[in-house]
């Protein structure tokens, strides 16, 4: 197998992770033009509830997804009353210093907790082996746990009658309450999701790479690009555009230092930004 | 009289829609141009290209002698034309004196912050306003929102005013009022292209009338003439009260 | 916070004991929090034994006099920006009288411009990186061997045992590796390796994959690296995990710990270079022998010491051997006393430089490689295995 | 004359009362808490003039100090330049390299011109970090040679405080001066409708991208002065994605789009930070009051402590503005 080829399967695996906690990202923005800075200290709670409930129960670290998502969508309903459902349809500032308070204090809290050194789930699923190139099982299971969860999602925004009531509102908000949806209600539990798909993407995480209480922050960054490139409030959008991010850093990496990659990631999001402004995958008219 | 303002076939398209379609038109100096059209009809759109925030896909607008086709808005101001909006955009954070000073300050005489502040003052007394001059630009009523509109373009000393429906919500006092207005910046040597939808207010107004339907010019001629244009009363058919109302108005 | 309330509760009771004796103040930042914390701790859990033991003695006595030992310090949060405000606050308001250095070689440069201005001696460990000692400091003194000896050990063992290795550096791009890896690449193409891979990768990097697919293309039988524990416990996991064909792993600094341990299987056969190691047997002329230190540090610990622990203790012994010397805690005296050292206790022979070119380098000390390796009863221990004179167990060579 | 214009009069004592205060007993240590205080000032008010003059939220304002650290440690290290020449030359390319960057990414408005500003400080510090003439990502070290031209290290450190003051001093002054022109109105009229403003005439492209390059020039020159004397600079501490995101709490916390505001909220956040850290108890919860405190102020007193004061004493308004 060539180097090149190996190095874009592992770039396929880690994106689809990147794409699943771009997703609660980009939901949350499409919903309620809210850029939440909690995004990244709660894919550090999900890192860190992986490892509480991994240590506590010793089951596969897999099947403990479904108890994190429920834990996340409770913390997301608790952070939406808290610093969210008061600044929707205020300046963008005021949401971006609410959530970003928000995010401070539970790096605060993780701090005095967990302090910042690093933590690992000690889990590991067997690999698969090609010649002289080894994939792991971590990575196989993450990437196809998030493509799992994306289909859940993308079935439960387009089937039930809650799934599309969010696309309503993120659609047309006044338009939606003139059909009688209770938009605060729908935000909550857009938000709520939001925060529920970043801990699982955090809880996935976990059990590829180390984690401290501030690992949250790279793959925030990293989800503002994928969120740019596939468009906002697409977030089924959000996972390709995550693989394909993942892809590209696959392809790259055997030809430059890995060093460079992130001046590549960035210079494409600033580009694309100023270039499409909604997206690639976004409508071409502005 | 010599020409202010010639726009010569002039063209937007919006996606599939042809929001304004080879429009030509001339607007003479000292003049009240009024512009009507039923709802759809391309009018701001038209405004939006004459004063540059739309860029024309097709045709030429000479202002002042000067080509400003493709010209930026904030380019277009300091030429000598300035527009209101026909929603009302207050810079709301900001006081009403302050508003109108903006408009001074980047108007045709890029005015110094202090003989801005003294234009301001001045164009403030014209339009009635100066006992509010201090109040905050979001605390006032509509009616006064769209007086700040007038004052603010006006303190740009422009030679060209363009009005986007500055009647529409008010009260007939306070429409009697603005109608009077206009007629005071019209004399002070100010042309004026208005759109409005309160018909007898622009049939006593305008010198002429320029009409659009569909984004094209379907007449362009005085009041008396333009109701009794077929093209006209045909536009307005599926509005019998405005034919109504265009009738009683000649 | 219970270890500060822990901290505050011995300050107080060195306070209650030493009411009568005169003290002595030593200041310090610790890495508490951030990317450094691990490596930092253990540095502080050195100062702290030496610090409670030689209050427990009745502090150091020189000039007739006893000084007790008390600690200012405060978190740097392993970032640079705020350890001047922090050395300056301890040397002015803490009215600290010697200082120990940070962790890392970064914040160690950027806290030698303070404590130099004011003339005040500092002892740097966990500072390997040789430029701070080359910019004309006249009372920085230091206790690891420096950078360029770290990795030289480990391709001169390679040599011994296979000299046709194919040699592959992966590294962190900080200061610290930076000048250790330097030196050692030209040592490598020296004796005659094919060194066929070399690059830096950031600090905090957590995912290898990329590079580590680009170590298997490059077909190197050997990788040299690494930086600090984060990032080296990651690298070793991920070699393990994509099962790389390696018959040799070097890596800087992480493996030492005794947290490696938690690597399991991923940990078997990785080498360190180290400043120290439990079962060093140095004769020593001044404070307590290898043997003692490591009950002492794993009494209080529960933990078996790290060569930065070693390190730390052993920064506290030569002050205070340097403070009888000089028979007070005049700096001028201290400092003249630290210059003359030349000294061996358990954690080795400590000299330093007095040329003026690289005033305080370290000259005495040297490096030793240690691999983790099954013991008998197949519990995963670190052996010395260089240099031959001193080792506990034969290099395992290959790994696997 | 103090009655005409207070603000300014303040300005010019606070600046006395910094050179003042630590010169006083020789007081070192209150010296190196004051220059944190001084550089918070420096990046609150210049981040002030994006954010509380334009409208513009840039999260990536802390590029500006890092690169003139970069280019000033260069010119005044590695040539050896004087260092006040250093820093200046240093502001100057770190304020054309905004109006570049500028034009570019100003072309998008709200959320996304925010995203653009951190895609451009992560892009710049990966730049750095492998850009072989600043040392990547080991960066760059002060040699002791460098301070003997400025009389050895420890007056090296004073004359870069006073510099830092001297930089605190303009750029409080520079943003009164911008509040009060021509320039800073049409800047207003952007913040509040920038459609409107463009139809009012103000050229929002052109003062955009001028306020952009203008909010750079400062820190930039802070940044070179600041490194020069921290003896070091890497990309890490160069590029702090935290502290940049801190300079808008501090903005936030004092009051966005006043002088006095972005002043005493960058002195106060500081303050705090300072003796949260070195406080034992509170140390490991720096973090969380920090943020209670921000989540509070956006919260019920969204203008800020001069907001909050603004509305208490209404006159205070006359005498601050």
């Amino acid at each position: 197998m060539s180097g090149i080829l190996a190095s874009m399967i592992d770039g396929l695996l880690i994106g689809s992770v990147y794409g699943l906690a771009a997703m609660g990202l980009s939901l949350i923005w499409g919903v309620m033009d809210v850029i939440n800075l909690t995004h990244g200290s709660m894919i550090a709670l999900g890192m860190f509830g992986m490892y509480l409930l991994f240590s506590a129960t010793a089951s596969n670290a897999y099947f403990l997804l479904a108890p994190l998502i429920v834990v996340g969508l409770v913390l997301g309903i608790i952070v939406y009353w808290l610093a969210v459902n008061w600044v929707v349809d205020r300046p963008i500032l005021m949401s971006l210093l609410s959530t970003f308070a928000v995010n401070m204090v539970v790096i605060g809290l993780g701090t005095a907790i967990w302090s910042t050194s690093p933590y690992n789930v000690n889990f590991s699923v067997p690999g698969i082996t090609v010649g002289e190139y080894t994939f792991t099982g971590n990575h196989i299971a993450a990437a196809s746990s998030a493509v799992v969860i994306a289909l859940l999602l993308e079935l439960f925004l387009r089937r039930t009658r809650a799934g599309k009531a969010i696309r309503a509102v993120a659609d047309n908000r006044a338009a939606a309450e003139l059909m009688g949806i209770s938009s605060t209600r729908v935000l909550m539990v857009a938000f709520a999701i939001g925060i529920a798909l970043a801990m699982a993407s955090g809880a996935l995480v976990s059990t590829l790479f180390p984690f401290t209480i501030l690992s949250g922050a790279g793959y925030q960054l990293k989800s503002f690009v994928v969120t740019v490139l596939a468009g906002l409030g697409k977030p089924f959008g959000a996972l390709i555009a995550g693989v394909l991010l993942g892809l590209l850093e696959g392809a790259v990496s055997p030809f430059i230092a890995v060093s460079w990659i992130p001046l590549i990631e960035f210079g494409l999001f600033v580009v694309v930004l100023i270039a499409f402004p909604r997206g690639i995958f976004g409508k071409a008219t502005a | 009289m010599t020409a202010l303002l010639e726009v010569q076939g002039v063209s937007k398209r919006f996606g599939g829609l042809q929001a304004v379609g080879d429009v030509s038109f001339t607007l003479q100096e000292g003049e009240i141009l009024g512009l009507i059209g039923p709802n759809g009809a391309g009018k701001t759109t038209l405004f939006n290209l004459v004063n540059g925030v739309y860029k024309t896909d097709t045709g030429s607008i000479i202002f002042s002698g000067k080509n400003i086709t493709g010209r930026s808005p904030d380019q277009v101001v300091h030429l000598g034309l300035a527009r209101t909006h026909q929603i009302v955009r207050p810079l709301n954070g900001m006081s009403v004196l302050e508003n109108v000073i903006v408009g001074a300050c980047y108007g045709r005489e890029y005015q110094s912050l202090r003989a801005a502040r003294a234009t301001a003052l001045e164009v403030l007394e014209q339009v009635g306003m100066a006992s509010r001059a201090n109040s905050p630009a979001h605390s006032l009523t509509l009616a006064f929102k769209k007086r700040l509109e007038v004052a603010r373009a006006l303190a740009a000393r422009p030679k060209l005013l363009l009005l986007d429906e500055v009647l529409a919500g008010l009260n007939p006092t306070e429409i009697a009022q603005m109608i009077d207005l206009i007629r005071k910046i019209r004399d002070s040597g100010v042309s004026v292209f208005m759109i409005e939808h309160v018909m007898q207010a622009i049939m006593n107004l305008s010198d002429r009338i320029l009409v659009l339907n569909l984004g094209h010019k379907i007449a362009e001629a005085p009041p008396a003439e333009v109701v009794k244009n077929p093209d006209v009363v045909e536009a307005y058919l599926g509005f019998p009260d405005i034919v109504d109302k265009l009738r009683g108005a000649s | 916070m219970k270890r500060v309330i822990f901290i505050a509760f011995l300050l107080s009771l060195s306070f209650a004991a030493t009411s009568s004796a005169q003290t002595i103040t030593v200041g310090f930042t610790v890495s508490r929090t951030g990317a450094l914390n691990v490596d930092s701790l253990e540095q502080y859990r050195g100062f702290e034994l030496w610090r409670d033991t030689v209050n427990a003695a009745g502090g150091i006595k020189a000039g007739g006099k006893s000084y007790m030992v008390q600690f200012a310090s405060y978190d740097d949060e392993s970032n640079s920006k705020r350890v001047q405000q922090l050395y300056t606050r301890m040397i002015l308001e803490d009215k600290a009288d010697f200082l120990f250095s940070p962790y890392s070689s970064s914040l160690t440069a950027t806290a030698a411009i303070v404590t130099e201005q004011y003339e005040k001696i500092m002892l740097t460990t966990g500072a390997a990186e040789e430029k701070t000692y080359k910019l004309g400091n006249q009372y920085l003194f230091q206790m690891f061997a420096p950078a360029t000896q770290y990795l030289t050990a480990a391709l001169d063992a390679l040599k011994a045992r296979d000299p046709k290795a194919t040699v592959a550096f992966v590294y962190e791009d900080a200061s610290f590796s930076v000048a250790v890896v330097t030196p050692a690449k030209a040592y490598a193409q020296q004796l005659g390796f094919n060194v066929v891979f070399a690059e830096a990768y950031a600090p905090n990097t957590t995912d290898f994959s990329a590079i580590i697919d680009k170590v298997i293309a490059s077909k190197a039988t050997v990788l040299l690296g690494g930086g600090h524990y984060a990032d080296g416990s990651t690298l070793a996991r991920q070699l393990y995990g994509h099962k790389v064909p390696l018959k040799m792993v070097a890596l800087l600094v992480a493996p030492d710990s005794p947290q490696w341990s938690e690597l399991g299987d991923a940990a078997v056969g990785v080498i360190v270079p180290s400043q120290w190691e439990p079962q060093s047997t140095f004769k020593a002329q001044y404070g307590p022998s290898g043997a003692d230190f490591g009950k002492a540090y794993s009494a209080k610990y529960n933990a078996p010491p790290s060569y930065e622990s070693a390190g730390g203790y052993a920064s506290g012994l030569i002050l205070q051997h340097a403070i009888e010397q000089a028979g007070g805690t005049d700096t001028a005296k201290v400092a003249a006393a630290l210059n003359s050292t030349d000294l061996t206790t358990f954690y080795g022979r400590s000299k330093f430089s007095t040329v003026a070119s690289e005033h305080g380098l370290q000259v005495g000390h040297t490096i030793f490689l240690a691999q983790w390796q099954n013991d008998k009863s197949g519990a995963l221990v670190k052996q010395v295995v260089w240099p031959l004179a001193g080792k506990s167990a034969d290099l395992k060579y290959p790994i696997r | 004359m103090i009655l005409r214009r207070p603000l300014l009069w303040l300005i010019l004592a606070l600046a006395a009362l910094f050179v003042w205060l630590p010169l006083r007993n020789h007081d070192v240590a209150l010296r190196e808490d004051l220059i944190l205080v001084a550089v918070a000032i420096i990046l609150t008010s210049n981040l002030n003039l994006m954010i509380g003059y334009t409208g513009y939220v840039n999260f990536g304002h802390i590029v500006f100090y890092g690169l003139g650290g970069y280019v000033g440690l260069y010119l005044a290290t590695v040539l050896n330049w004087n260092l006040i020449v250093a820093a200046l030359i240093a502001g100057v390319t770190v304020s054309v390299l905004a109006l570049l960057f500028g034009l570019g990414i100003l072309r998008l408005r709200g959320a996304y011109f925010a995203l653009a500003t951190i895609g451009v400080l992560v892009a710049v510090q990966a730049f750095v970090a492998n850009f072989e003439p600043w040392g990547r990502s080991t960066g760059m070290y002060v040699s002791f040679a460098s301070y003997a031209p400025l009389g050895g290290a420890r007056r090296a450190l004073w004359i870069t405080y006073y510099l830092i003051i001297g930089v605190m001093a303009l750029s409080l002054v520079l943003s009164l001066g911008i509040r009060r022109s021509k320039f800073g109105l049409g800047l207003f009229a952007i913040r509040e409708d920038e459609d409107a403003a463009i139809v009012l005439g103000v050229n929002a492209t052109v003062y955009k991208a001028i306020i952009y390059s203008v909010s750079a020039f400062l820190p930039a020159v802070a940044g070179a002065l600041m490194f020069f004397k921290n003896g070091m600079i890497d990309p890490s501490i160069a590029f702090e994605y935290m502290l940049s995101l801190e300079g808008i709490v501090m903005l936030m916390l004092g009051g966005q789009g006043t002088v006095a505001g972005s002043a005493l909220g960058g002195a106060l956040y500081e303050r705090l930070r300072s003796y949260l850290l070195t406080s034992p108890r509170l140390s490991e919860f720096h973090l969380v009051i920090a943020g209670a405190l921000l989540l509070l102020v956006v919260r019920l007193a969204p203008g800020g402590l001069i907001g909050w004061l603004y509305r208490l004493v209404p006159r205070s308004r006359e005498v601050v503005e």
